[in-house]
């Protein structure tokens, strides 16, 4: 039998744009800066899947949300986009 | 010679719902199928399982919504239970599932092979002496109650198979076992008008529940008049002329016109042929790794027979990924730890992801929020108490969701999403949830977590 | 001169859902708020809306429950409502969730300005003769019954707020107004045993859900014995000795008890000094842009008060927005097509994202999955009738889900969450629902639409 892939743990996924602040008391301490843009669990796997910087990309969504769609498009420029000049 | 039945793609022994999942989820891969079963399709769970029990239980809401009716301005007496017409409904609501379930089989043309079946090569199993080949073979033959030996009667020393035929409701009864099914069980009767201890060797009640949720279903049971002793291993039984007679480790007796055993369920593994082939069995339950392989030939396994947990949608995901597996799909492996865990009693205890003890016991730093029902509205309006506790990891996403209340169990479809997922607090919190709804409770504690509470007492 | 009450950072004006909100999420960032209200903290929502009338359809279900029992084998005479009773049990519910909002917002030290106040300048409220200045001000000054120039006497034309208050269960009802609160109104009197009649200009009860919801809808309030008059607008009503005599265009006649004019909420914007201060009218609602701003000043305005959905949820998520966004925290918009929507009736509608009407005109290529509850084994234990349909772009995310059926609200919890998550079917699929629950059907749906549907009749 085929073995499968491996699912990416927990561990393996480092949240990209989560810089909040969790108190664990209910009280807000310090800047809730992910409200600087609304990304979706989805959203942010597939970023971190892919290796898209999600600050480097422009969402098309309600608001400017960052979609699926636009990791993806980030995702499939960078992979044409000319290799850097050594 | 026995005769030939046949060669299948996928040969399925035992019809329950790890069985049939991966009989349907084959066919409609293109395979062709062979389903054994001696009994009904469906197994445990449709017939003497989840189904009925569910059934049982919403009679017993019933009861108590007309036992409490005046509470809510209802004038309505509740005169008792009337058992023949309870089992009606039951059974009715079961033939009707049967008879979906079998029109389902039916429509992916899966060849369902009446009579007991036992493993006799690594790619044949032998049905009332035909011998019938399989491609790939699947065992799904489920489990039986654990008796520890006791005499069961049927009629004073039960399980739960003969607790879900009674024609009456009995005056009193031990539950010997406060895990769901015992806890489930006990919850009915006491609804129904019984008298009602339950026995638990463990300290709690459903103890591989979160421990702050066991307490809060302890104090809702003692409020509702059911009787634990927790801690205390039962010693022995005897029947009398009008009951039992139950003894503690202690000396402590309990007297009842009947005892329930439901101190857990066994695999149905003995002579199968299983170890005949060289399937290894541990506490007779089979050893697969983690693609739900047995080590022999093209044989899996899935469900109650093997060790994961004991639940019918664990078998139906099981059974669906070995079929997706056997198609190449590769499917990504089941996360035990993501799958819903409902104990469906009054009040209910529901669970997904990781126990705070678990979740420290694998190293995370967690945080946690516990979201009291009594600021929830609609918890208020139905009138039932409990809460919402959602664990986090520090700076990262929702590792636990542990509930209890009247109807949270249905609030796990949202918590399976953000445990599996991986979400942060903060974006659950971003989401207002409607109101007034149960489900705001979970909405209250992920904006709790993500520093921004809105109805949060401190 | 008017006397000088202090310099606010936010100041409120209504302390609705979206007045209360803010305060309290601005309160958490720092700020310091003055919250204005005339009647009582909570608005319509906590008195005279979402709580008290999900409390009646609670009772109603006790009532349904009681009347049933014997479906279900208990023996429970339904012997009518004692509206005394209803209404204490009714305002026990309301009145210790007030306290506990009461204690809130004591305890994040906003302060609470008691009397009506009025807009008198761009930074400046004034009440009882006290001007308030803001740094930034916000309206929220909520909605009240539409009543099209009825008269309503209060005792046989009546709004809302009326039919809260009956001392007694009227024999006949016409209900004007198939939408969410006449639909509410009418299932509670239903259930409490009085004739129903809803009067609906539009053809469909629930006009804006999808046209299946409505029908299914329809259909069980047809065999409820609820009757309905759709596409027929109402033309006038006088009162009679017996109660009213409501005429529909084309002539026909309905006599009852009493009308229930449920046509709509209108916003409260008349003589507060809104249009004074240059701001914008349209149909009563104020306008404003994307951030919430009037255009005037630092003037903002939530909730009922501006033309976005009436719905508490909405109010709560527009107050925390503004005071996230006063406070520079840059909070992302809105997507109003992913707010649930819940109408309380038996059975329950409910639906989260867009319409299959919508979704074709914002151009999707969609597809689409109808999964009947009868297929649903928790349903049939409820014995609801109903169903959940999933729509989804091709090959892409989920669009809109839409249920009927009873207990279905909750739900829309986890489908807030995949269509604002724009999850894909397949996503959802891979995650195997617990069993026996309702939140499966949503999960066979998903199935489905991945291509392995698991318990689908085709
Ligand atoms: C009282 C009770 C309540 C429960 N409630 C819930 C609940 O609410 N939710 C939940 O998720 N789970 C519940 N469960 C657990 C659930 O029923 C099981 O997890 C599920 O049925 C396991 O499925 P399975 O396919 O592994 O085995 P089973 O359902 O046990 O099916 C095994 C099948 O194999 C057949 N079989 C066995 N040996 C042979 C043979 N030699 N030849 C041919 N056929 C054979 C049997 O007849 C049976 O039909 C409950 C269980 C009980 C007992
Ligand atoms: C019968 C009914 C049932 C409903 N059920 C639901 C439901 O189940 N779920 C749901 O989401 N929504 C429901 N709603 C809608 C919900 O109640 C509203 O969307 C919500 O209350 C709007 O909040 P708001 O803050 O905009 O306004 P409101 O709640 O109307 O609050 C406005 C406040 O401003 C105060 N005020 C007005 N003018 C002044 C002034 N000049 N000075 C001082 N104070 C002033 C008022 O006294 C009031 O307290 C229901 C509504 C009704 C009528």
């Amino acid at each position: 039998a085929p073995a499968p892939s491996p699912r990416p743990s927990r561990e393996d996924i480092t949240p990209p744009v989560d810089v909040e602040t969790l108190s664990g008391t209910g009280r807000a301490s310090g800047t809730d800066a992910v409200t600087e843009a609304y990304v979706t669990p989805l959203v942010r796997k597939l970023a971190a899947q892919e290796g898209v910087d999600l600050s480097q990309v422009q969402g098309t969504g309600v608001g400017g949300r960052i979609r699926k769609q636009d990791v993806q498009e980030a995702a499939r420029r960078r992979r044409e986009a000319p290799a850097a000049p050594a | 010679m026995s005769d030939n039945g046949g060669t299948f793609d996928l040969l399925i022994l035992g019809a329950g719902s790890g069985g049939y999942a991966a009989a349907i989820r084959a066919s409609e891969l293109g395979m062709k199928v062979g389903l054994i079963e001696k009994d009904k399709l469906g197994g445990t769970c449709l017939h003497v399982g989840c189904i009925p029990t569910k059934a049982l239980l919403h009679s017993a809401e019933v009861a108590d919504a007309a036992r409490d009716s005046e509470t809510f301005g209802v004038k309505a007496g509740f005169e008792g239970i009337d058992m023949a017409g309870v089992n009606a409904y039951k059974d009715k609501v079961v033939s009707r599932m049967f008879r979906g379930l079998t029109g389902l089989i039916k429509a992916h043309g899966i060849t369902v092979i009446e009579g007991e079946g036992k493993l006799t090569g690594p790619d044949e199993v032998t049905v009332d002496g035909t011998a019938y080949k399989g491609t790939n073979i699947l065992l799904a033959t489920g489990s039986k109650p654990k008796t520890l030996g006791l005499d069961i009667d049927g009629e004073k020393i039960i399980t739960s198979e003969h607790a879900l035929k009674l024609d009456r409701v009995p005056k009193s009864v031990v539950v010997l076992g406060g895990g769901v099914i015992g806890v489930e069980f006990a919850s009915v009767w006491r609804s129904y008008g019984a008298e009602v201890t339950i026995v638990e060797a463990l300290p709690h009640l459903v103890p591989v529940e979160e421990e702050s949720s066991s307490k809060l279903l302890e104090r809702a049971f003692r409020k509702r008049g059911i009787k634990y002793e927790l801690g205390t291993p039962f010693e022995s039984v005897k029947t009398t002329d009008s009951g039992v007679s139950v003894t503690l480790q202690g000396g402590k007796s309990l007297e009842a016109e009947m005892m329930l055993v439901a101190i857990g369920r066994a695999p149905v593994s003995e002579g199968l042929g299983y170890e005949e082939q060289g399937i290894q069995l541990e506490r007779g339950f089979v050893k697969v790794d983690e693609n739900l392989h047995t080590g022999v030939g093209n044989i899996y396994a899935v469900g109650d027979l093997i060790p994961t947990l004991q639940l019918a949608h664990v078998g139906f995901a099981e059974g669906i990924y070995v079929a997706e597996q056997l198609a190449g799909l590769n499917p990504p492996a089941i996360d035990y730890a993501g799958v819903p865990r409902i104990t469906y009693s009054e009040p209910e205890v529901a669970s997904v992801g990781l126990t705070s003890k678990a979740a420290k016991e694998r190293g995370y730093e967690i945080v946690e929020q516990d979201y009291n029902l009594g600021g929830n509205g609609k918890s208020q309006i139905l009138q039932t108490q409990g809460s919402v506790k959602v664990i986090a990891q520090k700076d990262g996403p929702v590792l636990g969701v542990h509930m209890v209340g009247s109807r949270v169990g249905e609030l796990t479809a949202e918590a399976q999403l953000i445990y599996n997922w991986e979400a942060l607090p903060s974006e659950v919190a971003q989401l207002i949830h409607p109101h007034p709804t149960q489900s705001e409770a979970l909405g209250e504690a992920h904006l709790a977590l993500a520093g921004k509470p809105l109805h949060v007492h401190e």
